[in-house]
Order: C-alpha cells, then structure tokens, then sequence
C-alpha cells in the first residue's frame, strides 16, 4: 500500500461556535485601556476626550450625590415604557404586514416614508399633541424602537419557510394559528435581532427624548453637560449608556437561547 | 490675500460678518474670510478649540468658559450682539389668557409659574436669572423648563404646557401674531448685557497682524451694520442709508424672508467693543449657579487690544 | 367519505415564464374506505396531487370533491409529507400534538394519544428531542405519528417509509394496515416500491411520465388482512408485473428524454 | 352516498402574495390627504405644520429655483458614500463577526457599547479627527448604516443553514468559500432588512450631518429652516426626505428580488 | 485508496446533559476500489459514520485513516446527503458545478461536466431551476450528480436512492456502477434496501440498532459486472438471507423497546 496514512479531520471545526467569555470581557478592558491610552498620550485634547480615569472620579462623585441614580432611575422608565410599546407594536405590525398583502401595500409604503423623519423635527408636534410630561420622551424611544422591529419581524415572516406554514395548514390551522406557531417561531431570529437593534436606538434616542422639558435622566445629563462643555460629566453619560447597552445585549442575547432552544443544544 | 475660516451661524445675528464680507470690508486688509456655517453654537466653539476654524462668532455661553477651563485656550475679543434697551431681542411671552386674566402682568407675578426656553446654561437662561434678581426673586422661585429647540419652546407655550417663554425674535411677535402669546417683556429693557462675542482660536491669536488686520474689516463691518439699522430716534429705528442692502445682505446668506429680518437686528457696538465688566459677572453667575466650576481671570479670556488696535487704525 | 377527482390538471408556472405542465386531466374517484396506492415515475406529479386534494395548492383545472363528509371537522385529510416539513421549534411529540391541538383537543388526551404514537413508531425516548437532534428515519416516523394522531376521514400519505430500513418499514406497514382495518379511513398513498403498493392497497393507480396522465387503476385481488405470506402468492406478483409493465416503457422514455 | 359534495378549496391563499401597486399609491395619497385635512381642520397649527398643498406651492418654487436640486445634489453625495461605507462596513464586520467565535467575542461587546452613543456626542471628536468639510458628514452616516448592517448581517450569518455550510465543506469549500456561497446568500435577506433600515437611517442622520459647515442639502434646509422658523420649508426638507425613504425603499425591494431569485418564482 | 476506521466511537451530547451513543467502537477497513455497503435499522448511526469519514464531525473516540491517498486534493470525499442538502440559491447545473467550483475547474470544463451529470440523472429541460421547484426526486438525483461530478477518490453516498421510484432507481444503480467499474473509486454506500445493497456490493457491513456496533460484514459472492437476472441467484437470495436474519432480530427489539 503506497501512499500515506492520513486521518481524517473535522473540517468544519472552525463553524463551531465558543462562548470564549473571558476574551468578551478582555475586549472591553481593552477598549477602556485604548482610551486611556489615547487621552494619556495627549494625541487627543482632554477636553474631547477625558481619560476614563477622571470619568470614573466624577462618576464616584455622582454616585455618592445620588445624582447618577436618580438620572438613571427616570431614564429606565422612559426607555423600559418606550422601548416596550415600540417592540410590541414594531413585532405586531411587522408580523401582520408581513403575511397580509393589503397590510403590506399599506403600510409599507407609510413606513417607508415616515422612518426618515428626524426626531427633532417631530417635537414640536409631540409637544402639542402629547405635552411635555412623560408622553412624548416615551413617544420619541417608541417610535425609534418601532421601525426596525417592524421591518426586521416583516423579513423574518417574509422569509418563513413556506412547506411549513402548508404543513400546519394542511393540519387544519387558520390564518391566526400560522401566524403564532409557524411565523412567530420562524421569525424569532429576526426578532430578537430587532429587538437588539431596537434596544440600542432606545437608548440612542434617550438624548432626543429627554429634549423635552426633562429635568433628569441620562439623556438629559448628556444634553446638558453638552451644552456647558463639561466634556467629563458627558462621558459619564455615554459610559452609562454604554453600560445599559452592553447589558441589554446581553439579556437579549441570554433571552434569544431561551426563546430559541432547538438552534442552541 | 490670507485667508481666515470663520464660524458663524447663518442668522440675523451674523449679519455684521456677513455685510463685511460682501462689502470687500475685509478684503480691504488683504483677509479673505472664508465662512464656515453651522446650525448650532456648541459646534462653533467645538471647532474652534479643535483648530478647524481660526475664528467663530457666537453667543457667550457657559460652555465657552467651560472648554477654557478644560485647557483649550481661545480669545474673546469683540462684540457681537448685546441685549440693548430699546432693541427688541429676547422676549419674555406669557400666556395670553393669564395675561387677561391678569395673573402673569409683571416680571414679578413669575413666581411659581413654569417657564420655558431652550437649554439650560444657555445666555437665555443666565439673563433669566440676571432679570429675576433684579426683581428680587431667584430661580429657584419658578420652575425652567429646557425644551432645546425654538419651535418646541414656542409649541410647548401654545399647548399651555408653561406659562411664559424666553425666545429671541421673531418668535415673540409671532406668538402674539397668533394669539396666545402676549409678550411681557423685552429682555433688553430690563437688564443690558453681552449676549455674543467674536472669538479668535489659540493660533489665530497669535498671529498678531493678521487678526487686527481681520479685526480691522470687522470694525468697518460693525460701524456700516450700526449707521444702516440701528440708529433710533425717539425710540425707534431710523432707517439709514444703506439700510436696504444690509436687509437685502442678510436675506442673501440667511435665506430668511425680509419682512422677518426687518422686525429687528440685533444691537452691538458701533465699534465692535465689548463689555468687559459684564463678561465677568456672567461668569460670577455661572459659577454660582454651578455651571462653571471656576472663574477664568478677566485677562486670561478677554483680549481687546485687537479692538482698539483695529479702531485706532480705521478712520471714519 | 369518497375523494373524487375530476379533470383536475397543474401547470406550475414562473416568473420568467417557463412552466411546467405537472398534471394532465386527472379523473379518478376514490371510494369511502378505501385504501389507493399511487405509483408513477419521479417529477410526474403524485405530490402535486396530494397537495391539491389536502387543499394546500390551487389547480389550474378541474376540480376536487370530497362526498358523503359527516363529521364537521374541516380539513377531513392529514398528510404525511415527503419532506418531512416537521416544525424544527416543536420537539417530536410537540410536532405530533400539532394537529390535534388544531382540533382542539384537550392538552392531557393531546399528550395521551401523542405517547401512544410514539411508542408505535418506536421513537420512546426521543419525545423531548427536536427534529435536528433526530436520524432521517426518525424524523419521517414523527410525520407519520403526526398524521395518524388526528385520525383523518382521508390520509394522504407521501412516500411515507422511504427513509426506513426494511425492517422498521415492515413492522410500520404492517400496524398502518391493522390501524386501517380498525378504523377504516380512505387512505391514498403514495410510493415508489410497486410491492408495496400492491401489498398495502386496494387499487393502485398508475401515472404517466410528466405531465402525469392516469395511465391505468389496477386493482389488487387480495383477502384481507393481508399477510407477508401474501408476497409470494401469483395475484400478487402478477398484479406486480402488469403494474410494472405499465410504467416501464413509460418511464425509460422518461429517463432518457430528460425533463424535456 | 349520504352527505355533501364539498369542493377543495386551496385553503394556502392567505399565504400568497400579492403586489397590489394601486393600493400602494393610493395609502401614500392617503397620508396626504390625511395631513391637509388634519391642517385644514386646525387640529395643527399651520406653523407647524403646513399644508401640504403649500407645501407643494414652497416646493415649486425651490425647484424653479434649482434651490432644491442643488441641496438634493449636496445630500446624495454624502448619502450615498456613507450608506456605502457604512454598509460595506456592516456586512463584512457582521459576517466575520458571525462566523468567527473569536471575532464575536471582541467585537460584539464593543458594538453592544459604542451603539448607544448619540452622534452628536461624537460629532466633537468627529471635529476634531475629521475636520469639518465632507469626511465628518459621510461618518456621522456611515456610523449609523453601520450598526443595523451589523447586527443583522450577523444574525444572518448565524442563522445560516448549518447543513449546507456542512455540505460546503464537504467538497472541499474552505472557511472563505463558506462565507460567499453559504452564509452570503443564506444572510441575503437579513442583509436586504439592514439595507433597509441603513437607508432610513442615513435618510434620518442627514440633520445631525449636516450640522456642522455644510452651505447646501436636505439636513441644512430642515435645520436652518427650522431655526429661522421657515416651517414650510422645514416641511419641503421633510418630504424629501420621505420620497427618498420611499425611493430607498422601492429600488431595494427590487434589487431584493433580483439578488434572491430563488425565493421569488 | 484505503479507509480504515478504528475504535470509532460517536456520543451525542446535548447541552440538557441528555446524549446519545450513536457509535460503538466500529472497527472497519474499506479497501482500495472496494464498493461497501452499509445497512442497518434507522438511527443506528449510519449517517453519523458517513459525514465522520467526510471529516463533517469529530468522533468522540477512535478515527478514521485514509491510507495510500496519492493525489493531492483534499478532500478525497465526496458525500450525497440523505436530506439532499442541495443549495436553494444555486439552479440545477449551479448545484452540480459546486464541487467543481472548489476543486479550481475551468467554467467552461465544468458547464461540460455538469451538463453531462444533468444528462445522466434525467434532469435535460431543468438544469435552470431551482431546487425549491423540483420534486423530491429531482432533488436527490441533482445531489447524487453533485457527488459524481467531483470524481472523489471515495464516494460516500447516505441513502442516495430513496426517494426514487422503482424504475428510475433501477437505471441509476445500473449506472452508478458502470461509473464505478470504470474509474474504480472506493463507495461507500448507505442503504436500507438489502437487495439493493447485495446487488452493488462487494461487501455489506451490518451495524446495529443504536448504539451502532459492527455485527457481520457479509462478503458478496457475485461476479462482475452485476446483472438484473443475478436477482435470482440462489448466492444472492442466499445473501440477503443471511443480511435479513442478522438485522431482524436486532431490530424488532429494537421497535419494541423504543429508544431507551
Ligand atoms: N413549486 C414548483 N414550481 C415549479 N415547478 C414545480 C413545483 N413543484 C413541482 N414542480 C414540478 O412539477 C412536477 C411534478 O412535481 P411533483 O413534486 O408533484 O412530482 P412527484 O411525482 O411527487 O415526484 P417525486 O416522486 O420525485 O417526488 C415536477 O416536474 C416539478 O419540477
Ligand atoms: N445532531 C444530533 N444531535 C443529537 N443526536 C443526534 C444528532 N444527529 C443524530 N443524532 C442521533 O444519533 C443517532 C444516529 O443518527 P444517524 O442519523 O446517524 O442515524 P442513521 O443510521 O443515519 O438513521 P436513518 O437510517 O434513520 O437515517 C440517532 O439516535 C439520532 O437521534
Ligand atoms: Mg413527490
Ligand atoms: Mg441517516
């Protein structure tokens, strides 16, 4: 027997998936490290860009004043309420425009036209019809939240497989069962895709919403400290909604393995 | 010709800047202004701290102080507008039906009421607090509201969400144009102050001839800007003789409609100085008010040797 | 309840406008209880057809009838698909409930009637498992308890024991057969093994290459129950052979002119 | 033969799609329909917001003046490179992302944390790195392509089926081809969702872009109009940006149907 | 070239801590231009051995060799998937040029080759469709022509003619081995038809119900090349006795007790 004694080897080893959680919590490090780095070489004014170092001291001082808490506590209300009522109706009309073809010619083409309509350009009206209470800054997150759950849930109904929603037919499910046990579990990737990126626009939006005659919150202490210059107290902010965002993606990460067993074991 | 990048915001208020650029005002001394618009202040003074602009023309807000505090140096070193009796700039507009039910008829009757304006530690609000306890009452007497922009500071008076506003014009007269605004008060006529200055960055500064060189056309600027639209007699403006044109001038970079620009120019300085001592009581109250965490000494922000060069060197 | 089949003809068309012409004026009537095998070469329409009597596909002509339904229940047919189409998000005995949670049933007699299936089609232990976790074999064994669970007037089952080794296969025709004697559905079945045909049904009906013509409907003159003693008796093999006969040439044209 | 003759119905039709162009066209006039009546009867004020048939008035004669097309010509540009890099950047960042473990592992904590930032907090460092003629604009709206592009890219990637990626690989396809000929196309609709979304956002950055030395485009007019209190042509701005949405909208539905013809016969 | 399997052993783990022993300890050498074939009851672990020799996934112990591999290309393989697993986004002749694609070939030489497998699986007039518009027949067959347009030093084919009917399937046994007796590649061939099995073989490996142990390797005692009247050899009824008497046992128990 000529030839070489060769083993076989998994060649689809590098499709495989490692949770590897020290190297997410090293890339964060990392990035705090970078800049520091970059505020200490003095490559950026601090003015721009303070070091994380004295970011953390004023977040200490906020923190022992309870002022941070308290900015935080109104700004989870808002972005928990908003949030919410974006992905929920986000999720239901996506998922109705997405099996109804009448829904879809309708409403597709509104979507289309009023997603590119600036928040700001939108207060005055908020203002009028909504006030200046907690209505309008939950309007502002829910509306952000809405348009990619909506157009996210579509695709995931669009791209249902169609023999499945036949199967359940075929078993004798209408048009409201194939929605709940054919489009919604197919759609759940998509989803929970949107509801990441819904939850990282509620929190970008944070500072448009807290426009509004807000006298606390995240956003506010962003706006604010952007108004006077306090570049510090700025990045506090961001930091937080940093934070808020690296822990909502988390949770909807943990949230997407519960919710999808049969792609994770 | 040396060219100069000036930050200015495409409004009314950049009017002087603007008439010396069409007028060759600056050209005259080899400086050829090279605009750079932008659509809030914040960013004005941003860049001119990153060197992307030599010289910005704004209003004098805490963040100003601020960012030289936090180490980046820039000059303030003319005037740009101020809050002038008998010019009609920034009004109080309350209510129009408390004003007939008689409830808000005087600064005084603020007490307790919600008022509301753009941001806080915005001049708005510093002159707030300057006409309040000129009155005898603090801020902390009546509750501000920031709303950000103009029209949701004006929206949000028309819902009845507060009761009074500090907006410039032509936001005043339109509130009453409408009919559910009555304007209580010009600020101006309460209490003067500086409300915009010209800034000059760390470099420009430094490059001594070509600023006062720059400053001269500015001068020039602001004498032609003050003969044509802000002389008054009895009271009222005196139309000069160039008064069309520096409408006409302002219409042309700001895009807004002329009868709209004609309801006021804001006042400054017939020869681009500024109020020294006011600056340093802005910065008092800012302080106080914990907006800035330090004062900056007087000759560490203010320069106006370039002023007084620039006046010394144009005649009449 | 009789499944009657008039004219019925499919043509799928395209976008791009080519079309495929799948079947031709079918006629056929399949009587109350009984049980039709289907056989005919590949891509000649027998899916086709079991799609359109369970209602999931539009004809492009003709017509299907369903006579002499009683009970009120709509649709009166189960199918097992060829390709399985099980619901991946379901576990197997999520997927065998599917029907009868369509139906109504109650959730214990639901779990009741879906363990007694999977213990028919040997899959004990697997009932939390999700089709991905499962062999090719097993995963066709839950299409089959699936369809069974709901116990349709009509069961239409497509290529149902083609992914099973011989021996699971036997062991399922057999209980398929004793499931029907016992309760007497109209069964349509659709296969590519011609013994097995002639050993599970009544009639046979036999299509044409594409587009599928009904060639001929053979019927099986075997007692019943049938026995696997039965696979050597003359009418068997000779019902074999005539079916056999029918579709060679047919289909060796087939094979040779390609899908043109 | 008791009973009755019941036809078959194809009971799959709730299933099907139709294209409906009419019903398209008529829920956009609809809207606005909808918006002169809502200013005719005074329930907003004209201030702000306009009707529409003035708004058409104010149009016309930004058009003869060749105002518009010169901002339009100013916006494009910049719409165009940024939605380009910014999806560029997205797909391959996301794709990368989604099949390699250890690139999820650094990037996805720093996409999670960097996505809540508001871009006008940025826009001082965009300032500073990037001076303020063009480069800044196109980043402040690539940035904002970049993160829908990301996540569902990702998602994509992720849902791949795993059977087919094997099937790759078992004649011989390496980590490369996989990506093109598997995760590509199995992503393609997710990837088509985040175009989607990228265009609505670029459309909707447009103001925060244009905020900073910019003489000409859609942003500006909607930002200056807005601060000289020019609703009406704060309004013209608006429903640009609306027909660009719908243009976005339409040409990437087409485009959709074309890169992905085997979902579409 | 040689296939040797030593000490294979395959445990699936679940992340509930649920698994399942699909292989035990097959040793097992398939010899240079050996045809083999595989048999045994479903989910016994078939599957799992054909994408482990395809490197698809890691045994759990024990491996797998090639020896005397003389040409370069990796890999030496090529598989035709039980579930098709044909690419939705590529046509026909897209599918069956994939392989091809890999391994560098020409466009021009792969268009040829592809057509000609198009030719030989009876898919003429459909080399431009979709997968997703072909019956479950056509899929398959596309997916065996995908498998033989790479000419692999081993074939590993997972139940390739399942959803084939009786007289196709007959003209494509015939073909696969003329194709074989010509180029005299190593197949590995997975099947859960026993005749079907003696009748292409040079041996057929009998595996057990899960956990998938070795029980016999029955050589086939046939001579080549295989002929349709060899059906009714008294060595291949005699054959496929012996086979069926080894599974048989084996697998009723393996029904009756479920998958405990
Ligand atoms: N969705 C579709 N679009 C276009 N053509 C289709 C579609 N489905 C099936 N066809 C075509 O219709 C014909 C019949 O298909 P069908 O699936 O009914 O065949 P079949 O008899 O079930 O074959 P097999 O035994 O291979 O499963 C085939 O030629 C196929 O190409
Ligand atoms: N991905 C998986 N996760 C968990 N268990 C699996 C997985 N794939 C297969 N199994 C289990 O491994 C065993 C063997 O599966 P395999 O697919 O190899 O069987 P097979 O012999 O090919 O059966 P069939 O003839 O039905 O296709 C089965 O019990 C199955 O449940
Ligand atoms: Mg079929
Ligand atoms: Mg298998």
């Amino acid at each position: 027997m000529s030839g070489a004694r060769v083993p076989v080897e998994d060649r689809t080893r590098f499709l495989e998936r490692r949770e590897l959680k020290t190297t997410r919590v090293l890339s964060l490090i990392g990035l705090v490290l970078l800049w520091e780095l970059l505020a200490r070489i003095g490559w950026v004014p601090r003015l721009f860009l303070p070091a994380p170092s004295s970011v953390a001291g004023e977040a200490v001082e906020m923190v022992a004043s309870g002022e941070l808490f308290r900015y935080l506590g109104s700004s989870l209300l808002r972005l928990g309420l908003g949030f919410a009522l974006g992905a929920l109706a986000g999720i239901v009309i996506g998922m109705a425009v997405g099996i109804a073809s009448l829904a879809e010619a309708v409403v597709m083409p509104v979507i289309a036209a009023t997603f590119p309509i600036p928040k700001i350009a939108l207060l005055p009206l908020l203002i009028l019809w909504l006030g200046i209470g907690e209505p309008p800054k939950v309007a502002v997150i829910a509306l952000g939240v809405f348009f990619p759950m909506a157009i996210n849930s579509f695709t995931g109904v669009r791209n249902a497989d169609p023999l499945l929603a036949r199967a359940a037919v075929s078993f004798g499910a209408g048009r409201w069962s194939v929605i709940r046990k054919v489009m919604l579990p197919s759609a759940l990737p998509m989803i929970f895709a949107g509801l990441k990126l819904g939850a990282g626009t509620a929190l970008l939006l944070l500072v448009a919403a807290e426009m509004i005659g807000a006298e606390s919150g995240i956003g506010f202490l962003i706006l604010h400290a952007q108004n006077i210059m306090e570049t510090t107290k700025l990045m506090v902010g961001i930091v937080v909604l940093s934070l808020l965002g690296i822990l909502s993606h988390w949770v909807l990460t943990r949230l997407e393995r519960l919710a999808i067993p049969w792609k994770h074991n | 010709e040396r060219k100069v990048k000036v930050g200015v915001l495409k409004l009314t208020s950049s009017a002087p800047i603007f008439v010396g650029v069409e007028k060759g005002f600056f050209k005259a001394f080899g400086i050829a202004p090279e605009l750079v618009f932008f659509q809030a202040a914040a960013p004005i003074a941003t860049a001119l701290a990153a060197g992307q602009i030599e010289v910005g023309a704004t209003g004098l807000t805490a963040a100003l102080y601020n960012i030289v505090l936090q180490g980046e140096k820039l000059w303030i070193v003319a005037d740009k507008g101020r809050e002038w009796p008998g010019y009609p700039l920034v009004g109080i507009v309350v209510q129009r039906e408390l004003w007939d039910k008689g409830e808000i008829r005087s600064v005084k009757d603020l007490r307790g009421k919600r008022i509301g304006l753009t941001t806080l530690g915005s001049t708005f609000h510093f002159h707030l607090g300057n006409i309040l306890e000129k009155e005898g009452l603090k801020l902390a007497d009546l509750k501000v509201i920031p709303l950000q922009a103009m029209p949701s500071t004006v929206e949000a008076l028309k819902g009845k969400q507060v009761d009074a506003i500090m907006v410039p014009q032509p936001f005043p007269g339109r509130t009453e144009a409408e009919g559910f605004g009555k304007i209580l008060a010009w600020a101006g006529d309460l209490y003067a102050w500086q409300i915009a200055t010209v800034f000059y960055g760390k470099g420009f500064a430094a490059d001594r001839e070509k600023a006062v060189d720059f400053m001269k056309g500015y001068v020039k600027a602001s004498r032609y800007y003050h003969d044509a639209v802000l002389v008054q007699k009895d009271g009222r403006v005196v139309p000069g003789r160039n008064y069309d044109e520096v409408v006409q001038i302002t219409a042309k970079y700001t895009g807004a409609r002329p009868e709209i620009i004609k309801i006021g120019f804001p006042y400054q300085d017939r020869n681009g100085r500024l109020l020294v001592p006011d600056i340093e009581k802005q910065m008092t109250w800012w302080v106080e008010h914990g907006f800035m965490k330090r004062a900056i000494p007087l000759k560490e922000i203010v320069d106006t040797s370039f002023v007084e060069a620039a006046i010394q060197a144009v005649k009449e | 309840m009789r499944v009657v089949i008039e004219r019925l003809s499919k043509t799928y068309g395209d976008r791009s406008g080519k079309s495929v012409e799948a079947l031709q004026s079918i006629d056929l009537g399949v009587e109350e209880e009984e049980f039709l095998a289907i056989v005919g070469p590949s891509g000649c329409g027998k899916s086709t057809l079991l799609n359109i009597i369970a209602g999931l596909l539009a004809p492009s002509e003709g017509g299907v009838f369903f006579e002499g339904l009683r009970d009120g229940w709509h649709p009166p047919t189960a199918m097992v698909f060829q390709e399985f189409a099980l619901f991946p998000w379901r576990t197997v005995l999520g997927n065998i409930e599917f029907g009868l949670e369509e139906r109504g049933v109650a959730a214990e007699e639901r779990h009741a009637r879906a363990m007694r299936l999977v213990e028919l089609v040997g899959l004990v232990g697997f009932e939390e498992r999700y089709p991905n976790q499962l062999s090719g074999g097993m995963r066709q064994r839950v299409g089959i308890a699936r369809a069974l669970a709901v116990e349709p007037a009509v069961l239409l089952m497509d290529e149902p024991f083609s992914a099973l080794d011989a021996q699971t296969r036997q062991l399922l025709q057999v209980e398929l057969l004793a499931i029907w004697e016992r309760t007497r559905k109209t069964i349509l079945y659709v296969t590519h093994n011609i013994q097995e045909a002639v050993f599970m049904a009544d009639r046979v009906a036999v299509l044409s290459r594409r587009p599928g013509r009904l060639i001929a409907i053979v019927p099986v003159e075997l007692g019943r129950p049938r026995r696997e003693a039965m696979l050597g008796d003359a009418r068997f093999l000779h019902t074999v052979d005539l079916i056999w006969g029918l579709i060679k040439a047919d289909a060796q044209q087939a094979l040779a002119e390609g899908g043109s």
